[in-house]
């Protein structure tokens, strides 16, 4: 069915999934579970990757480079037609926001997972979101119009007070984005917005907003049909971010009672309604100490934290986005979604926390995950995976679930202490002292608490000595074993007796 | 056999003896000690106390992971030791140190130039990869001795970008 | 505390695990979820396991046949003495059910994490327990009192009508137990349950009951604590069976409505009642087409398949069985205990269902484990663990959950595929077959389903050219290979090509 | 280089030719076939179509694990292939089977013996392990040649067990 609005929506039994890495697997087992078969596409960088092994088919599409491979519209549309794949899912990134590639898919007769073009263009154009929200009644932070000089962002951010934030009018992600305290660094922070927003989205405008301090970052996460049914399913609490990259994720929110989740539902339903949205959708919010809570943007895509919000509602989001691409009326009503239990999620990340978050490269040698109750493991790393620096640093995401926030955070300590990835550097230290911080376990914190407030420095840590009987037992063995192969009569084994001796000793 | 192992600035002292068994600082551990299989994966008993790890050996040093942390450990036989602390007494250092590039990426700023004098901690190059903006910075005092990058540059894992001669290094 | 009964309640901070496998490790995790130190023994088969990799301490108890190590009491005592544990947790199976195992440790001043001593000794004698509920008003099935002779349970049998089944008095999980339909079979059948009986808890006495045909089996799981509440959690529907093992369980069941829920429920928690039952328990009932239900036996223990349970209701049942052995209250009343969703579990064994189920042994080579949102894996497997044919065969628990039964079913399909172990054999292709089933999807089965009307001969399966060409190229590549070292100046690598070629080709 | 694989008595003819690509049954087929490290783990990609195995060597045939299901592929060079099958046209084959002990346990019952006539699927051994008893049956007709153990007896994995002399075995 064609609606008015260009949006596709049709029955379809094969899904082309334009995506990489955790949620391009995320999404191939929704579909496998609905029956629809799948079409992976590869870049060189990926043919061994498990989106490509899970798929029942699977496409090379060139360079590991995105924009030779994941982000060219044409590759994808040709795979869809060579597989005869009816619907694409573009996950969340590359191509997820693009208002062309929905247009492009609705022109080749194939279904976007995801809301019509025109719904996306509305709200990837933050001025024209603001817009639109703001007549539909959803309050926003003070900010600039597109378009203005310099100086005329200058005189106005004087004029609403420092700090103020720097913004991409094509941002997301926390890319474009940089926080001004003074005016004299203005300059400098339009400057990067611009560097970073040309080179992630090719457009280089900005503009400017209020910094609310001491803020939250609360979002909503809406499902809606294409019958006119849209639903909120609860708050995810995303304050927990470095460079406005969110790193820890909760649902439901320590700061949200039921009466304010229901009034930012309301809201974030009548946003959604303003352009028309279907399918899975997100409004992020601001919190401020006051509890007024202001519109930051919409997500007009499936997020990376999806998956708390389905632990605390027990609705699979992905499955839910398929249905509705298929054109079925949302089987849940408002009344039916309740929170249930807590659920948070780290982002694990390729990156140094002792060493100021640098990114690491290389090749993954281990990967042992964490298993067991209430734990949840959304990944794309194997051994063998060479992480490079074309893709984004997040390798995997863990996910744990309580009946309390409490219960959740132990839950999650315990599984950040069985999860092993060797090769690159990763981020679990980082997120273990975040679970052992009282600031966090009081669910006392705001979007600039790790920048502001949060230091790996004080972290104890008391396997020294283990570690170092470890390295030393391992760099034995090894010359023992070297020794034995240059002279194998002139030594005996006695010197590997002391190992088994000792066991021998106990038993 | 004597090794001395060193994990952020801590020495440790291990023996490993047929007869004796095995002494950290000189005091005897019951140890027992698994490989699991082929793997990087190793399990510890040491007085009934189970530590599980991978370990696996760097150009240098070794990674060893346990409960999420990575540890730096440097190994050595101790007669190797002794001479080196032996060779590196009294004796002062050449004070080079050289900024590296930490991946492959682009590079999206130089703000330092070839006399400039930096502290430790100070921003020397701005290096774009996964998709964001990583700021290198100074590792100690010094003044920049030479600048092989420009912006714009791709650059390699662990090409030398900037060089700066650190003060004099104190003798150990 | 300890309590009239002999029960010894008390906070305890370091707990030790009487067992192995998968449950020992799932008891690690609600230990250290808790912040209870953990103590791990094992025998010489198991160093390797990860439940002594998982603790925090592991002791040595002797070589790898249970009964010279996990089921020897005064070895665990004394680990529990040289560790520090103030309390033991004894799983399933080995000592779980042993009543003087119980008195031992609260003889010995240490906490016994499951009921009271006199709880296990009454209920883990068939008759006395049949008495002790039939008293408290609790239905139980027809059948022979103990200590008669062959000739008088024949006669019995006569009188009552075949099929009757003749079941060990300490029997538990199948062991012991025959169903038999002529009388000229009832001599064999009595020395074959004696046999297994006095092999498996070296007592031979035997009993029979009738045999309940197209009769269900259908349990509810209980919880308890020392101050007087006991509450029921649901249902678990473990009809699927096969020579009275269970292979897969649901909660809920596909028969049981609110109302019948409720009834068995409040039956359940009489039966508790009448033994001052104090942990986690099950009362395992057969539920007739007429909707009738037949005390069977009380499980005194935490079982294999309490995962379900606590998909559907949130609650973590080990972590709740610490907290009553702590002398807490329970936080739970009736009125919060509510079923959402539906999941289902499937026992991983390693045996051949291609070839009467036989049972495999041999070392796991390769262990890759499902994963994704609503899958749950209870695993104690590794690679390089020899599976031994000293402990049984059920290697591994793949528990999935759905919003609905479909959806839950679904989501298993997916997770089977994705499950990989080599080494051994595993009923994986059993469990595909059954979620293919017709009578599975609709619900329509009864215990004696598996061994009577459903066959692994009717399996389609479609692979067999791309296994044989997989097997082919690993094969000509290792040819390949050899050649190569064997003369590696007198071919090039030309042989090879083909392979990078076809690669190169689609790029 | 030609291959005869066989799965479950189907044959497959598998053409591997530096020049022609991969041919199965004489079809040409786009083939990207990647093992992933030092595993058995293998991923194929067959006309797009994605197959994931795990494939392991065997004493006389090869594991390969796809979904869950596990293949017994026994994989011959052509010419070995033809030579056997001339081989054994028109010979009669020795007619003896041996029931071996499929893993290690303690015998429960043997239920028959030397001389007794067995069908197909009688049951010849009760052999007790994991905590069940589990029977072994017959492989063909035929009549019992011997009998290795006595009840109670411990056996190894593979150990003979009973022998029993098949019908006169068709010419192939």
């Amino acid at each position: 069915m064609l609606r008015e609005d260009g949006l596709l929506v049709k029955k379809f039994d094969k899904l082309l999934i334009a995506n990489r890495g955790e949620i391009a697997l995320r999404i191939l087992r929704a579909a496998h579970e609905l029956g629809i078969s799948t079409v992976a596409v590869f870049s060189d960088a990926d043919r061994n990757a498990p989106h490509v092994r899970y798929a029942d088919e699977a496409y090379h599409i060139g360079p590991p480079a995105a924009r030779d491979s994941y982000l060219v519209i044409e590759k994808l549309l040709d795979v869809a037609k060579r597989s005869g794949a009816e619907a694409i899912h573009p996950g969340y990134g590359f191509l997820a926001e693009r208002a062309g590639f929905a247009q492009a898919c609705a022109d080749a007769g194939i279904v976007f997972v995801g809301p019509p073009a025109r719904a996306i263009e509305i709200m990837g154009d933050k001025l024209m979101a603001r817009a639109t929200v703001t007549a539909a009644g959803v309050p926003v932070v003070p900010g600039t119009p597109i378009g203005q000089s310099d100086e005329e962002m200058t005189a106005a951010a004087i004029q609403m007070g420092f700090p103020v934030l720097v913004k991409a009018a094509a941002g997301g992600g926390g890319k474009g984005m940089r926080p001004v305290h003074r005016v004299e660094d203005l300059p400098d922070a339009f400057a990067a917005a611009r560097r970073e927003s040309k080179a992630a989205f090719g457009d280089d405008t900005v503009y400017l907003e209020k910094l609310i301090t001491e803020a939250r970052h609360i979002e909503i996460q809406l499902l809606a049909d294409s019958h006119g049914n849209t639903i909120y399913l609860g708050e995810r609490e995303c304050s927990l971010q470095r460079r406005h990259q969110k790193l820890i994720e909760e649902a439901p929110s320590f700061v949200v009672d039921a009466d304010l989740r229901r009034r930012m539902g309301e809201v974030a339903v009548a946003a959604a309604r303003s352009v028309n949205y279907v399918n899975s959708g997100t409004i992020e919010f601001l919190l401020d100490r006051d509890k007024n809570f202001y519109f930051l943007e919409m997500n007009t895509r499936l997020q990376v934290e999806h998956p708390v919000t389905e632990l605390v509602t027990g609705v699979d989001i992905v499955q839910e986005q398929l249905r509705i691409a298929r054109g079925r009326r949302l089987r849940l009503r408002q009344e039916d979604i309740q929170i249930k239990g807590w659920a948070i999620e780290c982002r694990i990340n390729a990156e140094d926390p002792y060493n100021n978050y640098m990114p690491s490269t290389g090749t993954i040698t281990a990967a042992h995950l964490p298993a067991g109750p209430g734990v949840r493991v959304d990944s794309g790393v194997y051994v063998g995976n060479e992480i490079t620096p074309y893709y984004d640093s997040m390798i995997s995401k863990l996910i744990c679930y309580g009946e309390t926030r409490g219960e959740a955070v132990l839950r999650m300590r315990r599984a950040l202490e069985e999860y092993r990835i060797m090769g690159v550097k990763t981020n679990i230290p980082f997120h273990q002292h975040m679970m052992d911080s009282h600031r966090f376990l009081s669910g006392q914190f705001d979007t600039n608490f790790v920048e502001e407030r949060f230091s790996m420095d004080d972290r104890e840590i008391d396997r020294a000595m283990e570690a170092a009987l470890l390295a030393t037992l391992a760099a034995h063995e090894q010359s023992q074993r070297a020794a034995q192969i240059v002279a194998p009569g002139a030594r005996d084994t006695s010197n590997w007796k002391w190992l088994s001796r000792w066991e021998r000793l106990r038993r | 056999m004597k090794y001395i192992a060193t994990v952020k600035d801590r020495e440790y002292t291990i023996e490993i003896d047929p007869d004796r068994g095995i002494l950290i600082d000189d005091v005897p551990q019951e140890i027992d000690f698994q490989r699991l299989g082929q793997s990087g994966f190793l399990s510890l008993l040491m007085n009934h106390r189970s530590v599980s790890a991978v370990v696996e050996e760097k150009n240098d040093h070794w990674d060893v992971l346990i409960q999420g942390e990575l540890y730096n450990v440097q190994v050595q036989d101790e007669r190797v030791y002794r001479l080196e602390r032996m060779r590196s007494t009294g004796a002062t250092v050449d004070g080079q140190a050289i900024v590296t590039s930490p991946m492959p990426g682009i590079i999206v700023a130089v703000p330092v130039a070839v006399g400039d004098i930096v502290k430790r901690g100070d921003k020397v190059v701005v290096l774009e990869s996964m998709k964001m903006e990583n700021e290198l910075r100074a590792p100690c005092d010094g003044v920049i001795t030479h600048v092989n990058v420009t912006a714009g540059a791709n650059v390699e894992k662990d090409q030398e970008l900037v060089g700066i001669s650190q003060e004099v290094a104190e003798a150990s």
